[in-house]
């Protein structure tokens, strides 16, 4: 009986069926958006002669994404940049939409006039920005899509794939880690993207069904919409003096969740009585989690792994390989025990010295 | 001869706040009649016609024109009754051209069109223009004109739409005689055609010479109404300030001490286009009057001394060592009182205090810290000094009558004590009885030694003031006379208009 | 920002330079192109097809700038121009979605953003709030009312008609959007420069004072400025949702900046009485062409902010020499 | 935006009015509190760890308005300082993991802060390039170093001493922050009314040509708004970093327009020569009191964007009654 995002649609049965699963491990939560099955990202892959192939393509590639600043798109960027090299894939162009789907147009339109062969891109809106990646794709780009595609174009025609995280898995994790953290108890807020997004959307969907189907004795009380990350202190702050009995947060993203960190301090709670749970696995929450701040749990996505499957992707579209269209990223769940071992999985070096030392302690 | 009463005034009150600036005044206006409006600063005159043409809204009585009862709501319906007014504080947009102001919303169109015919326009102002015997050109962006030329652009205006009632507020503050005789012609003319004219002046000699009849003004309320034939400059400047008040306003000769060394040296100086090759010295002490056509450079060669303007070659130096830029010139106690006090004499939007102690600023700063309680003295001492009308020194001065806006620009100055004090045009739209106490008070400040250069238009004010006149003409100072050898206005007239041909008899055409 | 009333007096030497500032613009937009054809060209940069992306996605931007000359000129802002894009083009296609025709679905966008100039003309000159603070406060209120009435999700827009005529669209060839904004850019010259009320709008800004005194109801032409700013952005709205086929909240996010941005490049005073559109649309068409030149010099997006953000200084810069 | 120079004539009964318009804020603000009190003072609004949440959340933007106040006072504009401030940001994180001490970071973040602001007052007062032009293509530079330097990543900040002075901590029960609004808009206050920097501000926004013949050096003191401005978005930089123990560089986004709206709503004029530093103050408070209670009252984000969005504007349209 708490207010929904204006976007909110109730989880489908399949999903709430799917929900009261205890174990998710081997489990693709999402379908495509035509409801294609997942197809796990870990069994793509290249042979040695398709890679020579590739590599005497002299193939041509440019991104797309559709905001930058945060370990998600960086991480991805890296994946990205570091496969295309590894093939002798050219990046001839990159842009960041900064949120504006005209721009993002924009930025697709000067993309045309160079021609590349391929194309990965995250669509801010699977209607808006339509007509700009339809009219690449006519023009013999191949597309890869981040997340998800634009309304009126083909798997395996206008375009080769979507890959993306398994976001109503995503959304589950954060719950169980949410309800480990609390006992699976007591009052708790979700703090929510307030933009319609595709993705955030499925992960509040997630969250909402995995704490229905599974946890009757947390009850979601509250539930906060904000437009700009940055505004998650403020949004934190008014959760925290309206609820002073929260004993947990779903925070959102990683600047949102920093900003109910700081809420929650000033507020005069303590790690100890209140948890918070987030979305991305960056170095901020990961200090505060090894230092036994608010950050109990991270349902993590894998950026990079997900960068290597779109370059995988493209790379085979390439070659006109038919490529599966839906594929999936599963998510990590980093909770403090898992904390090293996740950080090397995620960003495949060791923890930070930093944090190891807190880790330590 | 009395012909028949176009405008009548009766019984108008007008309060700003809880301050009765027009207390049942009465005007009345003839057909074909020019009518001098009279009074000191601030007794209400500019109210009373901007009522008159709908700038303001009365409080009470009644306004009739050709005895019938009319309402003007704004400066539109004022037009459509056939009145104009040529506005003390420029009306122009500084943004247009001459054309485009004199012209705004009436803008000759093509036939059948919505689209302005600029050519047409252009070709029009230029007429006016001719008539009022300068050479403007229409295309120029206003904000570059001087005062003088402002303000002939706004009689321009103002002739141009063919008004029957024209209400000229200081229409020559700011002009030199040369432009003032065209106007007067015109005006003779405009008279005989049968338009009615009210003449706002504080310049005495215009007012005997060009009136009819004389209504004078003391502190919001008619004094007088009489038939200009009957009446003396004397009489007049009695019903203004009161019996007993009233002042001379001529030379005095002075004991000048007779420095030897002069403060300023003025080296062939030459700047862009007007002025040639300028040298003259002025002594501590002394008063010297700078006198030129409109336009011939005076203000630009005061802008040099105060450090404003580079010259191209010859040099200005203060007590034998160049003027590096204003802030060296200030620094060294060079003061310029600007011609143009709108722009650059006064912050409108503050208050006479804040205006007042604005340059003084470092003399009341303690530590930091503006000392406002020792400032409000000299703020009212000048206030008190000058007879500024004002409320109070919280007033804001956009607020003050126009010659008071002129007095605060002045006391501003004076209260800086410089060494050298430059007054270009200083006594635009002062009243007579202020002009008086403005000059008394230089002249005091020059036997303690200070160093005075006077830029006017006002022959009269220049014979009053200056102990030298140096004639600025073609570039040059074409005389240097002591004013002790000067007789008559007449003469200083000659001496500027010396060396010039023919079409500087203006209007004559 | 210097305030026109007090220029300061200019030797005459500065005058010819004041004459090659009013071009500065466009000298700048030709040395911009001038330099990526030089280094880009072979790169598609001069492609028709580019050149057409940069008219096209500059389109909306010009149409709003247009508007917004007139009322900067006027002495007043307008920040609420991006939301109400959105808000028209919402309208639009939830007109026709409820399945009325396009014609119906463009007069209803175009009265709703009248209704917003309207409203912004009310505050500012009947009740005599600063521009700034009543199109900032409508600019939050018109985003908040598009979030509410589509909870936030894209509307699509499938009357073919429609998009081709405002978006997608060619003429002989040309792409609408471009079509659209040379025609809004000639007629916004011709209404400023040759029509009284573009000298009413200019006198009104220059000295409002003045313009008063003069019979110009100043109220009333600030008034059809603000009216002329929310049918300009409406107008735009509809190019965004012809342009993509949907209409969505956050359309025009920022485009107020932006619009600002080329007026003033353009050599439009901030501080109102002197303006022109022929520099607006030169100022837009710079901004699109360095955005566009950037990316395909394949600059990353931090160096592509760098480089524009440098280059609106210096464009100014450029034609300036040192004030005495 | 209405020039100074060209107020329409006020009618005289208006006079009292105008002292009322200047309390506007304050009464406002008073109402809105009251409001909240009434409405939901019993869910937490009233709590004292609420309004210092308030005064919080309020204290970056306090803190650059403060300095904008100055800047529009004389008659200009600063848009790059929400960028700024993310650039002090992280110049004071990168500095601190470089293993520097607290104060070296300090440092390092105000003359970063000082050197925006030294370019922009170049520009403005030396090449006499319009501000809003100058600013806001500094803000984008700016903005896209801040990328560059960082590759986008967040920089956190973990030294105790310096996030707690800056950021999340009190003295003697205070916030930190609360405590550092408190200074800047005390001193500003001093400055603008009581010394003669204040004064040669006031008059050179009033009318800058009439300063200069006073012997007010227009330019310079144009340089030290800008300079303040600086400072004041680097310190308002580490307030948002020693508050969230992070840089980033996307801090301070939209920090502009709000803080000009809290200036202007404090009843300082957007053409310059009057200005208040204590209705900014209530201005910001009131900006952040509006958002802080429509977020306790349980609004989503449309419907406070649409509250606040009108509050803005009533807020104005209050104290005013119709000019003739
Ligand atoms: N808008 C206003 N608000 C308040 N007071 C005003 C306003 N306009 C004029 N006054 C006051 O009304 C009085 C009469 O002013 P007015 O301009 O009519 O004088 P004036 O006779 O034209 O003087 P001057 O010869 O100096 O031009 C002055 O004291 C002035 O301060
Ligand atoms: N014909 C003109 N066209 C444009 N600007 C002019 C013209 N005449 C003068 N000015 C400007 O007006 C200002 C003052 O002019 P000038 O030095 O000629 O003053 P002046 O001799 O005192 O004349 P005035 O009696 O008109 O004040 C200068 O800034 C000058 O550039
Ligand atoms: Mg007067
Ligand atoms: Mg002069």
């Amino acid at each position: 009986d708490i207010e929904h995002p204006l976007w909110y649609t109730a989880p489908s049965a399949k999903t709430m069926e799917l929900a009261k699963k205890d174990d998710l491990s081997n489990t693709v939560v999402s379908d495509g958006q035509r409801g294609e099955p997942g197809f796990p990202a870990a069994n793509l892959a290249l042979t040695d002669e398709q890679i020579a192939k590739v590599k005497a393509g002299e193939f041509t590639v440019a991104i797309s994404m559709g905001w930058l600043g945060d370990d998600w798109a960086s991480q991805q960027l890296i994946g990205l940049k570091e496969s295309f090299e590894a093939m002798g894939i050219k990046v001839v162009a990159e842009t960041n939409a900064n949120w504006d789907d005209a721009k993002q147009i924009a930025d697709l339109d000067a993309i045309s006039v160079l021609k590349p062969d391929l194309l990965v891109s995250i669509p801010l809106n699977g209607k808006t920005t339509a007509s700009a990646y339809k009219k690449i794709s006519d023009a013999g780009t191949k597309v890869v899509f981040i997340d998800q595609a634009v309304e009126g174009m083909d798997p395996g025609k206008d375009y080769a794939s979507i890959i993306s995280s398994d976001n109503l898995a995503l959304g589950m994790y954060l719950a169980d880690a949410l309800a480990e953290a609390t006992g699976g108890k007591g009052d708790v807020a979700a703090m929510y993207y307030a933009n319609d997004f595709y993705v955030t959307n499925l992960r509040y969907e997630g969250f909402i069904a995995r704490v229905e189907a599974k946890y009757p004795d947390m009850h979601v009380v509250v539930a906060a919409g904000h437009n700009d990350p940055n505004k998650g202190q403020e949004v934190a702050q008014g959760l925290l003096a309206r609820y002073p009995t929260l004993s947990g947060v779903y925070a959102s993203w990683s600047i949102p969740a920093m900003g109910a960190v700081t809420a929650a301090t000033v507020a005069g709670r303590t790690p100890a009585d209140f948890k918070i749970v987030n979305e991305n696995f960056d170095q901020i929450v990961a200090l505060n989690m090894a230092q036994n701040g608010f950050i109990a749990g991270i349902s993590s996505q894998r950026p990079y792994d997900q960068g290597v499957a779109e370059a995988k992707v493209g790379a085979l579209a390439l070659l006109g390989e038919q490529t599966p269209p839906y594929v999936v990223v599963p998510p990590l769940k980093v909770v403090r025990s898992n904390l090293a071992e996740s950080y090397k999985t995620i960003y495949r070096v060791d923890l930070p010295a930093e944090m190891a030392e807190a880790l330590a302690n | 001869m009395t012909r028949p009463t176009i405008l009548e005034m009766t019984d108008i009150r007008k309060s700003f706040g809880n301050i009765a600036v027009l207390k049942r005044v009465a005007f009345s206006l003839r057909k074909g009649e020019v009518h001098a409006l009279m009074g000191g600063n601030g007794a209400g005159k500019s109210t009373l016609m901007k009522i008159l043409t709908g700038v303001y809204s009365r409080d009470g009585g009644s306004v009739l024109i050709d005895g019938q009862p009319v309402e003007v709501h704004d400066t539109a319906a004022a037009e459509r009754a056939g009145v104009a007014m040529i506005f003390q504080e420029f009306s122009l947009v500084p943004t247009l051209t001459v054309a485009q102001n004199i012209f705004l919303k009436r803008e000759p169109r093509f036939a059948g069109t919505p689209f302005i015919n600029g050519a047409e326009m252009k070709r029009q102002a230029r007429l006016i223009l001719e008539e009022l015997g300068v050479d403007i050109d229409p295309d120029a962006p206003v904000s570059g004109l001087s005062v003088g030329y402002m303000q002939i652009v706004e009689i321009a205006k103002a002739l141009s739409k063919k008004a029957r009632i024209l209400v000229m507020d200081e229409p020559t503050s700011s002009l030199s005689e040369a432009e003032t005789e065209a106007l007067f012609e015109l005006v003779n003319r405009l008279k005989a055609s049968g338009i009615s004219i009210v003449y706002i002046s504080h310049r005495m000699a215009e007012i005997l010479k060009l009136c009819d009849r004389v209504t004078v003004m003391r502190d919001g309320e008619t004094v007088m109404t009489a038939d200009c034939a009957d009446l003396s400059v004397a009489q007049i400047v009695e019903a203004m300030l009161g019996a007993g008040n009233a002042t001379s306003f001529e030379w005095k000769d002075r004991q000048v001490p007779a420095t030897a060394k002069p403060v300023v040296q003025v080296r062939n100086l030459r700047l862009d286009k007007r002025i040639d090759d300028v040298s003259f010295d002025i002594k501590a002490g002394e008063i010297v009057g700078l006198a030129g056509l409109m336009g011939s450079g005076r203000t630009e060669i005061a802008e040099t001394i105060f450090g404003r303007r580079r010259a191209v070659s010859g040099e200005v130096l203060f007590d034998g060592v160049p003027v590096a830029n204003q802030a060296d010139a200030i620094a060294r106690g060079i003061a310029l009182v600007p011609e143009d006090r709108r722009k650059f004499g006064l912050v409108l939007d503050h208050s006479v205090r804040d205006n007042i102690i604005l340059p003084n600023l470092e003399r009341f700063t303690r530590h930091l810290f503006v000392q406002d309680a020792v400032a409000l003295q000299t703020v009212r001492d000048t206030i008190r000094d000058l007879a500024i009308k004002t409320d109070g020194p919280d007033k804001l001065s956009r607020l003050l009558s126009g010659g008071n806006q002129q007095k605060i620009v002045i006391g501003k100055w004076l209260a800086r004590d410089p060494r050298l004090l430059i007054l270009d045009e200083p006594t635009i739209g002062v009243d007579i009885g202020a002009k008086s106490e403005i000059v008394e008070t230089v002249r005091a400040m020059a036997d303690r030694g200070m160093a005075v250069l006077v830029i006017s238009s006002e022959l009269e004010e220049l014979m009053a003031i200056s102990d030298r006149i140096l004639v600025l003409h073609g570039g040059r100072i074409a005389q240097d006379m002591n004013r002790r050898d000067v007789a008559t206005e007449e003469e200083l007239h000659h001496a500027i208009q010396g060396h010039s041909r023919p079409q500087a008899a203006l209007g004559a055409a | 920002m210097q305030s026109k009333a007090t220029a300061a007096p200019r030797p005459p030497s500065a005058l010819p330079k004041v004459q090659l500032q009013n071009y500065v613009v466009y000298i700048f937009f030709a040395v911009v192109l001038l330099f990526f054809s030089v280094t880009i060209g072979d790169k598609g940069f001069l492609s028709v097809m580019n050149l057409f992306n940069i008219a096209r996605t500059t389109a909306m931007i010009t149409v709003i700038a247009v508007a917004m000359t007139f009322v900067i000129s006027a002495g007043e802002l307008d920040l609420s121009v991006g939301s109400t894009a959105a808000l028209a083009a919402l309208t639009c296609g939830l007109v026709m979605q409820a399945g009325f025709g396009w014609p119906v679905a463009v007069l209803a966008a175009l009265v709703a953003g009248l209704a917003v100039g309207c409203l912004n003309g009310f505050f500012v000159t009947l009740i005599g709030i600063p521009s700034f603070l009543v199109t900032l406060g409508m600019m939050q209120f018109i985003r908040g009312l598009d979030m509410r009435v589509t909870y936030t999700n894209p509307v699509s827009i499938s009357n073919q008609s429609f998009n081709s005529l405002f978006g997608s669209g060619n003429l002989f060839g040309v792409p609408s959007l471009l079509i659209w904004s040379l025609v809004i850019a000639v007629l916004g010259h011709v209404v400023l420069k040759y029509t009284g009320f573009g000298r009413e709008i200019l006198a009104t800004g220059g000295n409002r004072m003045a313009a008063e005194y003069s019979g110009v109801k100043t109220r009333r032409v600030k008034f059809a400025a603000f009216l002329l700013s929310g049918a300009a952005a409406a107008l735009a709205g509809m190019l965004y949702s012809g342009m993509m086929q949907t209409a969505r909240f956050n359309f025009g996010e920022g485009a107020e900046l932006m619009a600002i941005a080329a007026v003033i490049l353009g050599g439009t005073s901030l501080f109102g009485g002197r303006g022109t559109i022929l520099g607006t649309f030169a100022g837009s068409l710079l901004i699109g062409t360095i955005n566009n030149g950037l990316i395909i010099m394949g600059l990353d997006v931090s160096e592509q902010m760098m480089v524009s953000g440098g280059i609106i200084i210096l464009a100014v810069a450029f034609g300036k020499k040192p004030t005495a």
